[in-house]
């Protein structure tokens, strides 16, 4: 049985790939060799085919170099300010991204379970309208039916309202 | 000045980034997003509803009204579509 | 690409074992080979440590063999009835399990991230409450410290006010 | 009828499982948990304080006031601590 590890001294850490990531290893590091861990909330955002005319073949995600690593960091503090957490690992993908794979991991850690699914529920909800990344959708031959100019996806306004139920992190937007 | 575009303001303007000195008269973020888009037509056309542009300053979000200030990346961006 | 399954053809299971789980096992079976998931939640309950003169050893978790199973698929199909779940996993074990262990895992899969977290906060809510299962604890020499009669852990009032967040799922409690 | 006993009502008790033909005055689950209570000092200890014993009937939760209506199998368990 080892000890159990102050707060922190836990993994707090954000990533951009775009190689594919194990969301069981991922999460799998917040509470291992720890006894002090009490939930483990995991959230894994995949890419979703659809139906009709012109499916879609692929997600291609374009991002902001070095904003989009400062903005994750920036909001994992904002959710370590509102939460216990004892750890937490965003990991989002760019590239490009087809049906069935993943495209974003949120992992949080801490000793009871509400902190665990809020923080995870924060983080989710502030990457979906503060990171800079920006989807855009490759379809089967033909391209009918693409939403928006080019291809490109559409902000929602469901994901403000989701962020928006979260006081802002910062007085910016 | 380093400007930055993303998505489709970036295939609009035609090109992913750019080096520009504004004049004076250019104070705030939505000054540099006017003068930008009476440059050329592609800027025109990326700039075209600034309601759906979204900018950065040193990289960290910022209203239209944030003075530029000497910041030395600026970027232009539609609303984000991540997660 | 396989081609999406339609949500009833998901996977939804309940699961009382003595065994530790393997949680990224669990979810990732909720996902695999399809195309239709746009999200996947996944909590994992531990055994935590803690400090004192009679630090815990371990917990020991008594169950009503049956009824558990048949509880926990109960709130299961009350939690299909109020989110379009795509797939569902619970698993609870009973027996003894020592501080750094899982004891409970819920994994839920959906088209949308709301109904995925919304789903598996609601069970991990109602399993506290409602699941028959009884938690004893087991500390080192002299037992001083145990919080309840015999070591028994008492039931949280916390525990009901996070389940009274949802309306009753049955008009029983 | 098969009465079971969780947690401290089983340790109290001191059986894990026992079966009882109630007489017909016992009604409800609260009667059976009062019924029980008076038939010797570990029966009393375990139903001391009605307030934290949970009943089930056939596997279900139920109220105290829940007629048993020929139930096959009741169960008496503190509040539960799962999760």
């Amino acid at each position: 049985m080892s000890a159990p590890i102050p707060p922190d001294g836990g993994i707090f850490q954000v990533r951009v790939q775009a190689e594919p990531f194990d969301a069981a290893v991922e999460s799998a590091r917040l509470s291992t060799g720890r006894t002090d861990v009490g939930a483990v909330v995991t959230f894994t955002g995949l890419c979703r085919a659809d139906a009709g005319a012109a499916p879609l073949t692929a997600l291609v995600l374009e991002h902001y170099p070095g904003m989009a690593e400062e903005e994750m960091a920036r909001l994992l503090a904002e959710a370590r300010s509102r939460w216990p957490l004892q750890g937490a690992v965003i990991v989002h993908r760019h590239g490009r991204i087809v049906p069935g794979e993943p495209i974003v991991l949120v992992a949080t850690a801490s000793a009871h379970r509400g902190a665990a699914f809020a923080a995870a529920e924060f983080l989710m909800d502030w990457l979906k309208t503060n990171a800079p990344f920006w989807k855009k959708e490759e379809r089967a031959a033909g391209d009918r039916g693409a939403p928006s100019a080019g291809g490109w996806v559409a902000a929602k306004s469901a994901d403000d309202d989701a962020a928006a139920r979260w006081t802002a992190p910062d007085d910016a937007r | 000045m380093r400007i930055l575009y993303f998505a489709w303001l970036r295939e609009r303007v035609g090109v992913a980034e750019e080096s520009l000195d504004p004049p004076d008269t250019v104070v705030s973020v939505a000054d540099l997003a006017r003068w930008l888009a009476g440059r050329d037509e592609a800027h025109a056309a990326a700039f075209a509803d600034p309601k759906v542009v979204r900018a950065a300053l040193d990289r960290r979000h910022v209203k239209p009204d944030t003075p530029l200030d000497g910041a030395r990346e600026v970027a232009f961006f539609p609303p984000m579509t991540g997660g």
